[in-house]
C-alpha cells in the first residue's frame, strides 16, 4: 500500500507523519508537493497538520485552492481514502469534503494538551482497530478546531453515523469539561458518507510510539493498512 | 489595463451563529465599565484594490472572491461596497 | 536645545569625533546612521565586552564559540546543537504580541543561518505584579505572541520559566532561546569570502520597520520612546516557515560560502557583520533590494529592521540554483551586490555612492567602556538583615498554601498549553513533567535535556552568588532528566550600564557566572546582553538568564520529576 | 435608561504595517485567476450594541472604547459610525 502527505506551504506535521509511517509502520509512502496536480499511484493521501498559508483569512481557506486539491477531491469521489489531521481537517472542510466549519477555540487561545476521544463509529478504514466506545487518547494542538455544522447538517451526520470521535472524560463520559474548544457536542473527528474521507482535529502521528506516551494513534494508521490488506485479499 | 477600483468587503458571522471573540470583547468592555453594551459582534473588514475593464467586471468580480475565498457560506455573509479608486469616500 | 543628528540616533559627541577622526571627514547621514545601528550596544556591545571575556567559552566538544550567529556542540555521531538565547524586551513592553513574536523569528533565524534545523524553542519571562491590569495585558500578549509564531512555524516550544516582581512592571523580559541539530559537515558561517562573490537578499521585501530598533533597544524607555512606536514590526511567521525550509534546502545542497540572518540593523549589520568575520568588503546597491513600500531613501533601506529576511553569499555560479529553490517556497531572492577584495562596505544607489566606509570601523573599531563600578547602597542595608529575626509562621499548612498560590510558584500550565510543545514528535519529557524538557534524537539513542533559569532575587541580593546559582540550577535541571551538562547560551538583562551600581551588578553577575561555568566544566558558546531595562530611573533586578543543553546517551534511562509508585524511598541529597 | 445605538467600528492596520494576512489573501486571489487584485488589505469589523443616555455620550464612550480597548493603536488606527439601533441603513 502506498501512502501520499501533501505539503502544502506552510505544513508543518507533514514530516511527523512521514516519520511514522515509513519508521514506526514501515509503509511505502512520499511526500506530494502543493502544486503537483496528480494523485496517480496512491492508496491512501493524508492533509498534515501546520499552518498552511499561515492559516491567514482562516485556516485551510487559502490552501484548499492549491492545485493539488483538485486531484484529492477526484481522488475522493474515486474512493480513494482521504485522512485530514488537524490543518487538514480544516482544509477539507473548508474544500467541501466534509460538511460543517470550524471556528475559533472559544477560550480563544491555542490548546496544546492529551485529549480523550471516544471511538463513536469502529465501522470505518480508520477505526477498525479500536471497539465502539472505546476511550483513546491523543493530544491536540490548535487555535481553531470548535467545529460548527448547521442543525440540519449536525442530524444528519448523527443519523449516518459520521460522527466518528467525541470528545470524553477518561471514562468515556461526553461532558462539557472534556471538550477543549467549544465544539459542536464534543465533535473531534468526522467522515463523509461513503465513508473514505476522515478529518480529525487530535494528532494520531504524535502517539504513535510509547516513548511519547501512547501509542493509541499507531492504531489509527494500522487500521488504514489492515482495512487495505483485507479488501485486497478479499478482492484477490 | 482599465481602472482601479477599490473594493470594501465586510464579512460577518450568519445570524445564530455564536461569536465567542464578540462575546469576549463584550466582557472586556463591560469590565472596563461600559455597562451600556448589550451586544458586540466581530467580523472582517477587508480592502481590495482591484484593476476591471468597467464597474460592472468589478462587482462581478468582487461577488465572486466574495464567495469562493472571502467568506465560508456555512458560517459567514458578506457585503461590499465599490468605488473607483481615489474616489471612495473616506470612512 | 536642539538635539544633533548623532544625538538624535544615540550616538554621543565623543563617538561622533571618533567616528570623524576614523573616516578623515564628516560622514553623510546614511553613513552616520550606519555607524549609530552598529555601534549601538546591542549590536556594538561596547559596555559589555571586556566583561564577557571572563566567560570559559572552549571545551573539547564545542565546535563554534561566542561571535557567530549562534554556538555549536558535538553531541556525537556526526551530528551537533546549535543555541542561542536573546532578548526582545523593548519591543515586548511597547507591543507585547508582536514584540515576543518577532523575537522568536529572530532566534529561530540565528539558528538556521548556521545551517541548523530549528527544532526546540524555549523562553524566560519577567512581568509585573498580577493585581496590576497592565500586566495581565502585557503577559498575555506575550504568551499569545510566542504561541501565534512558535506554533506556526512548527517549532516547539518545551520549555521555559514565568516570573513576577514589582520591578518588571514597565520593563517585562521576553528572552527567548532557540536549539537546532545539525550535522558537522552542513555547518555555515556567516562569512562573505571569495572575491567577486554575490551578495543575495531572500525572503520578505525591505519595507520602513523598525528604522533605529537596535538603537531602541538601546535606551531607557521614557514618555518619549512611545513617540518611537512605529519602529515595533509585525511578524510573518508563515513566511518564516518558508524562509526555513528553503534555507535548509540550499544548505543541503551545499550551494553557499555564508549566511546570516538580518536581525537588529538590517541590511547594514548583516553586511559588514559577514564581511568583517571574512575580512572582505562589499559593493551593494539599493535599488536592487525589493521593497515593500514606494519612496524609500538609501538610508532608511540600509536600517529598515523588516522581519524574515536573511543575507546569502552563495557559491560562484550557484546564484541561479538558489534562486530557483527561493522561488519553489514562494520567496523572492535577490542579488545586491558582490564582495570585494578592499575591505570596505560601498552602498550605491542610482549608480552614485551613498555611503562609503572600511567595514572594521563598523565592527572593530567600535568604542569599548569600562565604566566605574560602585557597590549600590542597598546591599548593605539588606546584607546587614538580622534574618533571624524574622518570626516564624504561625500556620506551617496556610504558609505553604501561599507559597504555592504564588504566580511565581503555581503551575504554568496556563503559559504553556497555548505552546504546541510536541511538533516534530520529539519531546519526550513534557513541560510540567520536569524541571527540564528532553528531546529524542530521531535515528539515535540520545537525548537532548533542556532548559532556562535564572532568579532575580538572589542576584539582586548578592549578584555573585546569584550569578553562580542560575549555572548551577539549569545544570542541576538538567542533570536531574539524566543529561550531561555541555553547554550555556546566557542573556543578561539589565539596567543601564552608565551606571555605577549597574556596572557592578553586571560585572559581578557575570564573575559568579563563569566562576561556576569553569567549576562545572560547561562552556558559553553564546549570549545576549540586553541593558537599559529602566524606566524613569528606575532599574530591574539584575537578572542573568542561562540557557542549557545537555546530552543523554541513552534516552531510555531519562528520569522525569514525580514520585513514581507508592512505598518508594525518598532521600534528600545534599546539604 | 436611554437610547439604544449600534456603533459600527473598523479597525485597520496603520498604512506602512506589515499586513502579512493581507498579502497571503492577495497571493491566493491572484492564484485564483483574479490578476487585477493589486492590493488587499484585512482588517476588524466590529458592531456593537449600546445604551447611552444621548448620541453625545454614545460618541463618546465609542470614541474611548476604540482607543482602550479596540483598537492597538500601536499598529492600528480606527474609524467609526453611531446610529440609533434599528435606524441603522443595513448595509
Ligand atoms: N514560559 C514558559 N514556556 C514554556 N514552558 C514553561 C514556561 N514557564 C514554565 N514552563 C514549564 O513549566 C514547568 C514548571 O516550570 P517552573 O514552575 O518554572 O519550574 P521550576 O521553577 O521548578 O523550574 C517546567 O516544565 C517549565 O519548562
Amino acid at each position: 500500500m502506498k501512502f501520499g502527505v501533501i505539503v502544502f506551504p506552510g505544513s508543518n506535521c507533514d514530516q511527523d507523519v512521514y516519520y511514522v509511517l515509513r519508521t514506526v509502520l514501515d509503509q511505502s509512502v512520499e511526500y506530494i508537493w502543493h502544486a503537483e496536480t496528480s494523485l496517480k499511484g496512491y492508496d491512501c493521501v493524508v492533509l498534515p497538520g501546520g499552518f498552511s498559508y499561515g492559516d491567514y483569512l482562516r485556516a485551510g481557506a487559502i490552501a484548499r485552492f492549491a492545485p493539488i486539491m483538485s486531484a484529492v477531491v477526484e481522488f475522493a469521489q474515486k474512493g480513494g481514502l482521504v485522512l485530514g489531521i488537524c490543518n487538514g481537517f480544516q482544509i477539507l472542510l473548508e474544500a467541501g469534503l466534509l460538511p460543517g466549519a470550524m471556528q475559533r477555540n472559544n477560550c480563544l487561545q491555542f490548546r496544546c494538551q492529551d485529549t480523550y476521544l471516544r471511538v463513536e463509529n469502529n465501522a470505518t478504514p480508520f477505526t477498525n482497530r479500536f471497539r465502539r466506545g472505546q476511550v483513546i487518547k491523543i493530544p491536540i494542538a490548535h487555535n481553531e478546531g470548535n467545529y460548527y455544522a448547521d442543525p440540519e447538517t449536525l442530524c444528519r451526520l448523527k443519523e449516518r453515523g459520521q460522527v466518528v470521535f467525541r470528545y470524553c472524560t477518561p471514562e468515556g463520559e461526553i461532558t462539557l469539561k472534556a471538550n477543549p474548544n467549544g465544539s459542536l457536542e464534543n465533535i473531534a473527528g468526522i467522515i463523509n458518507e461513503e465513508g473514505n474521507v476522515l478529518g480529525l482535529m487530535p494528532h494520531p502521528e504524535r502517539c504513535a510510539e510509547e516513548i511519547l506516551g501512547g501509542t493509541d494513534g499507531r492504531e489509527l494508521f494500522a487500521s488504514i493498512i489492515d482495512w487495505w490488506t483485507g479488501r485486497r485479499s478479499e478482492g484477490a | 489595463m482599465g481602472q482601479r477600483y477599490l473594493a470594501r468587503v465586510h464579512v460577518t458571522l450568519k445570524p445564530g451563529v455564536l461569536d465567542p471573540q464578540g462575546e469576549a470583547v463584550k466582557q472586556g468592555l463591560v469590565t472596563l465599565g461600559y455597562e451600556g453594551v448589550k451586544e458586540v459582534r466581530v467580523g472582517k473588514y477587508l480592502e481590495v484594490l482591484l484593476e476591471a475593464v468597467d464597474t460592472e467586471q468589478a462587482y462581478q468580480q468582487v461577488e465572486e472572491m466574495c464567495r469562493r475565498l472571502l467568506a465560508n457560506p456555512v458560517i459567514e455573509k458578506y457585503s461590499y461596497e465599490i468605488a473607483k479608486a481615489g474616489e471612495e469616500s473616506k470612512v | 536645545m536642539l538635539k544633533k543628528p548623532w544625538q538624535e540616533m544615540g550616538l554621543t559627541d565623543e563617538e561622533y569625533e571618533r567616528i570623524v577622526h576614523l573616516l578623515g571627514r564628516e560622514p553623510n547621514y546614511v553613513e552616520l546612521g550606519m555607524f549609530a545601528v552598529m555601534w549601538s550596544e546591542h549590536c556594538g556591545y561596547k559596555h559589555s565586552r571586556p566583561v564577557l571575556k571572563m566567560f570559559p567559552t572552549s571545551a573539547p566538544w564545542v565546535l563554534q564559540g561566542p561571535g557567530e550567529n549562534a554556538g555549536i556542540i558535538d553531541i556525537g555521531d556526526g551530528l551537533a546543537v546549535a543555541f542561542k538565547i536573546e532578548s526582545h524586551n523593548h519591543p515586548s513592553a511597547i507591543e507585547p504580541f508582536q514584540g515576543a513574536a518577532t523575537g522568536v523569528g529572530g532566534i529561530v533565524r540565528d539558528i538556521f543561518a548556521m545551517g541548523a534545523r530549528p527544532i526546540a524553542l524555549l523562553n524566560s519571562l519577567r512581568f509585573g505584579p498580577l493585581d496590576n491590569p497592565r500586566n495581565r495585558y502585557l503577559l498575555s500578549g506575550v504568551v499569545g505572541g510566542i504561541s501565534f509564531y512558535g506554533n506556526c512555524i512548527g517549532v516547539p516550544t518545551v520549555a521555559g520559566e514565568v516570573g513576577f516582581a514589582p520591578c518588571y512592571t514597565s520593563n517585562p523580559l521576553v528572552n527567548v532561546m532557540c536549539v537546532g541539530l545539525i550535522e558537522h559537515d552542513k555547518i555555515q558561517r556567516g562569512r562573505a569570502s571569495g572575491i567577486g562573490n554575490s551578495v543575495m537578499v531572500v525572503g520578505a521585501r525591505t519595507g520602513r520597520d523598525g528604522i533605529h530598533g537596535a538603537t531602541f533597544a538601546s535606551e531607557e524607555l521614557n514618555e518619549a520612546s512611545e513617540e518611537r512606536r512605529p519602529s515595533v514590526q509585525v511578524g510573518d511567521p508563515f513566511r518564516e516557515k518558508l524562509l526555513i525550509e528553503a534555507c535548509l534546502e540550499v544548505v543541503q545542497e551545499d550551494l553557499l560560502v555564508g549566511m546570516q540572518d538580518m536581525g537588529a540593523a538590517g541590511i547594514t549589520s548583516s553586511t559588514a557583520e559577514t564581511a568583517s568575520r571574512a575580512g572582505t568588503g562589499m559593493e551593494i546597491d539599493v535599488d536592487l533590494v525589493p521593497r515593500r513600500e514606494e519612496g524609500m531613501t538609501p538610508y532608511e533601506v540600509m536600517l529598515s529592521e523588516s522581519q524574515e529576511r536573511m543575507l546569502v553569499i552563495p557559491k560562484k555560479g550557484c546564484e541561479e540554483r538558489v534562486k530557483e529553490i527561493f522561488d519553489r517556497w514562494g520567496l523572492e531572492a535577490v542579488v545586491i551586490g558582490r564582495v570585494t577584495s578592499d575591505g570596505v562596505l560601498r552602498v550605491k544607489e542610482k549608480g552614485r555612492l551613498v555611503a562609503e566606509i572600511p567595514v572594521r570601523y563598523l565592527t572593530e573599531e567600535c568604542p569599548v567602556y569600562v565604566r566605574e563600578r560602585r557597590k549600590p547602597e542597598y546591599l548593605s542595608e539588606l546584607w546587614a538583615y538580622p534574618l533571624t529575626e524574622l518570626p516564624e509562621p504561625l500556620d506551617y499548612g496556610e504558609a505553604l498554601l501561599k507559597l504555592l498560590s504564588s504566580p511565581n510558584i503555581a503551575s504554568k500550565e496556563w503559559v504553556y498549553r497555548q505552546y504546541d510543545y510536541m511538533v516534530r514528535i520529539d519531546t519526550v519529557v513534557r513541560p510540567g513533567a520536569a524541571d527540564a524538557a528532553v528531546l529524542r534524537v530521531k535515528g539515535t539513542k540520545k537525548g537532548l535535556a533542556v532548559t532556562t533559569d535564572g532568579n532575580s532575587r538572589y542576584c539582586y541580593l548578592d549578584p555573585e552568588t546569584g550569578g553562580a546559582i542560575a549555572v548551577a540550577e539549569a545544570a542541576r535541571n538538567l542533570s536531574c532528566t539524566g543529561a550531561r551538562p555541555l553547554g550555556l547560551t546566557d542573556c543578561l538583562n539589565f539596567g543601564n550600564p552608565e551606571k555605577p551600581e549597574v556596572a557592578w551588578q553586571f560585572y559581578h553577575c557575570v564573575l559568579g557566572m563563569s566562576r561556576a561555568c569553569t567549576h562545572l566544566n560547561i562552556p558559553v558558546v553564546g549570549g545576549n546582553v540586553s541593558f537599559y531595562n529602566e524606566t524613569n530611573g528606575e532599574a530591574i533586578y539584575p537578572t542573568p538568564v542561562v540557557g542549557m543543553v545537555g546530552l543523554l546517551e541513552n534516552i531510555e534511562e531519562r528520569c522525569t520529576a514525580g514520585f513514581k509508585q507508592e512505598g518508594d524511598l525518598v532521600l534528600l541529597l545534599g546539604e
